[in-house]
């Protein structure tokens, strides 16, 4: 059930990204409504991460809009885009090696003041990924592969985003892990919680989503519900040729 | 023993900070064929090009090329026995030209005497413009004559990538490892890419390693796949054999 | 005096030393750690704290007053630098801010030289240097007890911020991963400048304590003891804070104890065997200390 | 533009710098000669740092280290047999019995100086970027430290005075002209073409049989030789060497010279070196006139921090002067105003 009014909670056009001179992005457009799991699939390089690191305010695009919530966020800086409430889990974790999990887990609230809260949600993170409980003093390099994705996910959760992007969550993990983190995104999905899912597990991003873009080479060729995606024989084509 | 591999690597193992990236890799390698490597992000494809390259040392295993353990040398002497590759980010020398990128893999066979460069002898003279022609030749091979004066960084995505395939074949390798040539092509470019690569192959009678995702382009190119997965070998056999197998489907598409 | 005296009063003389290096290791390591940033200006900064306690204690306001306010000016000149400095650098290459941080000590030290002359004077404010009283025949100036004392408790502060408070919490995640960091939501020119502000109030602290060592101030009074910092560093690990810690300490008796051990003739090149051991562990890690991390990272 | 035409006016534009030369020897001042010397000089130092600092993509800061070995050598060398015996009484009986001249003392300086660059260099050229620029300075503050120690064979803190006079613009003239021919040809050779992918990318250098290491040391080593070199002839233009000549200032002078006129540019650093030495002498003679020293230091370092922050590339970027450009830039000139 759609919270805001549009039902359109964010609302990306015609994005065009360039690294120097290269250009990454050639027009991307997508939408996500409220309440919605969508997921974008595609291969190295197509420009996935371009996309979300454009979203999440780390990247400033040359061209295009990114509407979320009805106003305008692609000139806004990333810690201006958490306030609002989108907050991105990074390719590769990049969980702060050196800090423990606690401390990790503050730092994904570290915009918010309301103390009592941040603790409350600090136990609800950890009865979402119960390993990570007795490890908490334990700095995160010293976590597992897969430890260190939950911890990530977790502080991404921290600031109670409205948006939560994920961005191949289940990047090098063993196929369990990878369904502990899918059981996750559904609770998470259950609970109401807005998800975009970049994913190369294209079967498992399919199953667990509403809607999927199919993203190549910088621009989204193919959109849909997931059942019809995953049926699509070009999706099929995309990862293991004719 | 069979010496007849160009290539030959036993027990190949490394790992960082208690991840192995690589696990128990072995590999034999006649000449003249074309090996692909697939398997998911993080597989350990990477590691290995850097591992027979000698960008990073291995923990265990011992790596031959043309009968001789080149295992922990340094990479410009593996470099100079023949051994030259391409990078998964592009690394150009961004602000010289394009010309002077593969002019600079050209040198490796005759290096000057610092005299000879200080006093501009003939015969350097001659070397020199020798190793322009030969360059340019290259060049035109791949189609970038005309950018022979832009500077590297300035070049559209697709030709850098060609770029650093024209460096790399400029050093005069007999083994050419490509890594992820096709990232970021669309279907044309990919087309063009693996005629391009066929021809050289031809042309300079080479062995190519190349690890790619899009199987549009392993397929018609490979005679042999091998797939990564968790560091490990997971499968190894003709695309058509790769194509079939469950646990690669699994690997790539994610296990059902 | 006896051996075991003589052996006191350079231990507690290389820990006073070793604590004024300290304090200036820590703003150092504060600011590379977040910004990649080697301030050379840094040292500029005790200068710069020395001199304004000086000018106000000379003015007539009585001492603690004519400190605190030495040091509070000191971090508003952190402030300032980075402002004017450095942001404007941002994101430019270490060298160019490196190059950059270089022009700023000539900069200051001239501009000092301009405003205040280029000779020595004389700090003799609180007249730390030369009271001295004996315990069990071994003489102890004040100086070095307060500055023992001064920085343990500063240490002690300094270790509960970093490991409690958000601020501190932030400064760790900035130096671990910058994107990341910006990716959570930590608000990045606040931490750069709060790491600028503590560190130069540290800088301006340890100028109050180093003039009150030698008794004299001067405008390039700065340059060797940052550039000493900078050893201190690499002693205990670039950008790491504790490391910050142990290495000015190491320093700081390393320095003592070589100027005990070697020949009078030979004293005056202790500097030298001082860069000779950062050249030295330079080496022994070849890429630097944070070597290993950054070559996994490039290719 | 035919090549033969070019080489036609690089020849006649090294005539006129010798007819130059020549005018200034016979009818220039005093001042005016000193002050052409210096800015030979500085032409050597710039040019050289830049082909370390610039082409190679060494962060040294330790240049003048090298400077200041040559210049002790010179002095060493030059120095009066008596001056010798009675000050410098660590020397070896030989040693302090003879004088030499210029140009054995310039050979001898420019070699010591590569000799211990040579040494360092193994060393310190394995750090990289800020690890290797602190390194570098630590060798420049150790050079300092030995000269003001070494009493019996630097005289400490008090220097080597009464240096014989011998440098004049004919040497520096063909020095500078020597060490920028010779960085150029380096630059377009095989050599030069290894340091500048080393510099851009020393893990893709490596890929295509470049041994990074030695190529990096073989640049240091000869900076560090004309340098060497640079420092002989200012040993004996301005006759007194002491400690502090050598030390930060100088390597802040000479790194901005360096950067404004575009890291990677010969001819930059040569223009820069020229602009920034004229300069320097106008800055002299206001700080003279209103008596307040010091003001171009901090000039100096404020234009610095502007160029570094609007113009990071300096003023010829990598690029280098050719006639052909010249002649570009003409018709430019031409086609705007008719």
């Amino acid at each position: 059930m759609p919270i805001w009014g549009t039902g359109k909670m964010l609302q990306v056009t015609g994005l065009e990204v360039f690294y120097g001179n290269i250009q990454a992005l050639h027009g991307v457009s997508f939408r996500v409504a409220a309440g919605e799991t969508v997921t974008i699939i595609g291969s190295n390089g197509a420009g996935k991460s371009t996309t979300l690191m454009a979203i999440a305010g780390l990247l400033k695009p040359r061209k295009g809009q990114i509407k979320y919530c009805g106003r305008q966020v692609e000139k806004l800086s990333a810690y201006q885009t958490v306030r609002l409430g989108i907050s991105l889990c990074p390719e590769g974790r990049r969980i702060f090696a050196s800090l423990s999990v606690h401390e990790n887990l503050t730092m994904g609230a570290v915009q918010r003041r309301d103390r009592k809260a941040v603790r409350a949600d600090i136990d609800w993170v950890l009865s979402l990924f119960p390993d990570l409980k007795s490890r908490l003093e334990q700095s995160g390099g010293t976590l597992s592969g897969g430890q260190q994705q939950m911890l990530a996910i977790g502080r991404a959760l921290m600031s109670r985003p409205k948006l939560l992007i994920l961005d191949e969550p289940s990047l090098g993990l063993a196929p369990v892990l990878v369904n502990q983190i899918f059981n996750v995104i559904a609770a998470l999905k259950n609970e109401n919680t807005t998800v975009l899912l970049v994913e190369q597990n294209a079967r498992r991003a399919l199953e667990i989503a509403d809607r999927g873009y199919v993203i190549e080479t910088g621009r989204i060729t193919l959109e849909g519900p997931s059942a019809a995606l995953k049926n699509n024989e070009r999706v099929k084509n995309a990862y293991l040729g004719g | 023993m069979g010496t007849d591999f160009l290539l030959k690597i036993d027990a190949l193992s490394v790992s960082f900070g208690g991840v192995k990236a690589l696990e128990n890799y072995r590999l034999n390698l006649e000449a003249s064929r074309i090996l692909g490597i697939i398997g998911p992000n993080g597989a350990g494809k990477t590691t290995l090009f850097n591992l027979i390259t000698g960008f990073i040392r291995p923990d265990t295993g011992r790596v031959f090329f043309n009968g001789r353990n080149i295992t922990r040398w340094e990479p410009y002497r593996i470099a100079r026995q023949g051994i030259t590759r391409s990078f998964q980010n592009i690394c150009l020398f961004g602000r010289l030209s394009v010309l002077d990128n593969v002019v600079a893999g050209c040198q490796i066979r005759r290096r000057p005497s610092f005299a000879s460069t200080l006093f501009r002898t003939r015969a350097f003279l001659r070397d020199e413009k020798k190793l322009q022609d030969r360059a340019r030749h290259l060049l035109s091979v791949f189609g970038l004559e005309q950018q022979a004066e832009r500077r590297a960084m300035n070049l559209a995505y697709g030709d850098q990538r060609r770029l650093e395939i024209a460096r790399a074949l400029a050093a005069g390798p007999r083994l050419l490892m490509i890594d992820e040539p096709a990232a970021g092509m669309n279907p044309k470019e990919t087309q063009d890419l693996l005629d391009l690569i066929l021809e050289l192959k031809a042309r300079f009678s080479l062995t190519i390693i190349l690890i790619e995702h899009n199987m549009n382009l392993v397929m018609p190119l490979c005679e042999t796949v091998q797939v990564l997965n968790y560091g490990r070998l997971v499968a190894e056999g003709t695309p058509a054999q790769i194509q079939r197998n469950p646990e690669v489907i699994d690997a790539y598409l994610g296990d059902r | 005096m006896s051996p075991t005296a003589y052996f006191f009063q350079q231990f507690l003389n290389a820990l006073s030393l070793g604590s004024i290096y300290a304090l200036v290791t820590i703003g150092l390591a504060m600011v590379f750690s977040i910004l990649r940033l080697i301030n050379f200006a840094h040292g500029d900064l005790m200068m710069i704290g020395s001199y304004a306690i000086l000018m106000i204690w000379d003015a007539g306001a009585p001492g603690w007053v004519a400190i605190l306010a030495g040091v509070a000016i000191s971090g508003v000149a952190g402030i300032i630098m980075e402002r004017v400095c450095y942001r404007p650098l941002r994101g430019s290459a270490e060298m160019t801010t490196l190059l950059t941080s270089f022009a700023v000590v000539v900069l200051l030290e001239n501009g000092a030289i301009l405003l205040f002359g280029p000779n020595t004077r004389p700090f003799g404010i609180l007249n730390f240097s030369h009271p001295t009283f004996s315990i069990y025949s071994t003489l102890i100036s004040k100086i070095d007890v307060v500055t023992v004392i001064l920085t343990l408790t500063i240490l002690l502060l300094t270790a509960l911020f970093i490991k409690r408070t958000t601020m501190g919490i932030a400064m760790r995640a900035v130096a671990d991963d910058l994107t990341a960091s910006h990716l959570v939501g930590i608000h990045l020119n606040r931490v750069i400048v709060s790491a600028f502000f503590i560190g130069s109030l540290f800088a301006g602290l340890a100028g109050l304590l180093w003039s009150a060592r030698a008794g004299k101030i001067y405008p390039l009074m700065g340059f060797i003891p940052v550039v000493k910092a900078f050893v201190a560093a690499v002693i205990g690990g670039f950008g790491s804070i504790p490391g910050a810690v142990i290495g000015g300490y190491v320093l700081g008796f390393a320095e003592v104890f070589l100027i005990a051990l070697l020949p009078p003739d030979f004293q005056g090149y202790r500097d030298a065997f001082v860069f000779v051991l950062l050249i030295f562990i330079l080496l022994i890690r070849p890429q630097g200390i944070l070597g290993a991390k950054a070559m996994e990272r490039r290719i | 533009m035919r090549p033969e035409r070019r080489s036609f006016y690089t020849l006649a534009a090294i005539g006129l710098f010798f007819l130059g030369i020549c005018l200034l020897e016979m009818y220039g001042s005093h001042y005016d000669r000193r002050v052409a010397n210096l800015m030979m000089i500085y032409v050597i130092l710039t040019v050289s740092l830049n082909l370390s600092n610039g082409i190679m993509g060494i962060s040294s800061l330790g240049q003048i280290g090298f400077m200041s070995i040559g210049a002790y050598v010179a002095a060493v060398l030059t120095l009066p047999a008596g001056l010798k015996e009675r000050w410098l009484t660590g020397l070896p009986h030989w040693l302090s019995t003879i004088q030499a001249g210029l140009l054995p003392a310039m050979v001898l300086a420019g070699v010591l100086a590569a000799v211990v660059a040579f040494l360092v260099g193994i060393v310190i050229l394995r750090l990289q970027g800020v690890f290797a620029a602190v390194a570098t300075l630590g060798f420049l503050i150790i050079v300092k430290v030995i000269a003001e120690n070494w009493m019996s064979v630097t005289r400490g803190g008090r220097g080597i005075s009464a240096l014989p006079a011998y440098t004049n613009l004919w040497w520096t003239g063909a020095a500078a002209l020597v060490t920028i021919c010779v960085v150029l040809r380096i630059v377009k050779s095989p050599h030069g073409r290894s340091m500048l992918a080393v510099r851009e990318h020393d893990l893709a250098a490596q890929s295509i049989g470049i041994n990074a290491p030695r190529i990096r040391l073989l640049a240091f080593v000869v900076s560090a030789f004309f340098t060497g070199i640079a420092g002989s002839l200012w040993a004996n233009l301005i006759g007194v060497v002491s400690p502090g000549s050598f030390y930060l200032w100088l390597t802040l002078l000479i790194i901005i010279m360096m950067v404004v006129g575009g890291m990677g540019s010969v001819t930059g650093s040569v223009i820069s070196a020229a602009g920034f030495t004229i300069l320097l002498e106008l800055l002299r003679g206001f700080e003279n006139r209103i008596a307040v020293y010091g003001i171009s230091y901090i000039l100096f370092a404020a234009v610095f921090m502007l160029v570094i922050i609007f113009r990071p590339d300096g003023v010829m970027g990598d690029r280098e002067f050719s006639w052909t450009l010249l002649q570009r830039a003409a018709a430019f000139s031409r086609r705007k105003s008719p």
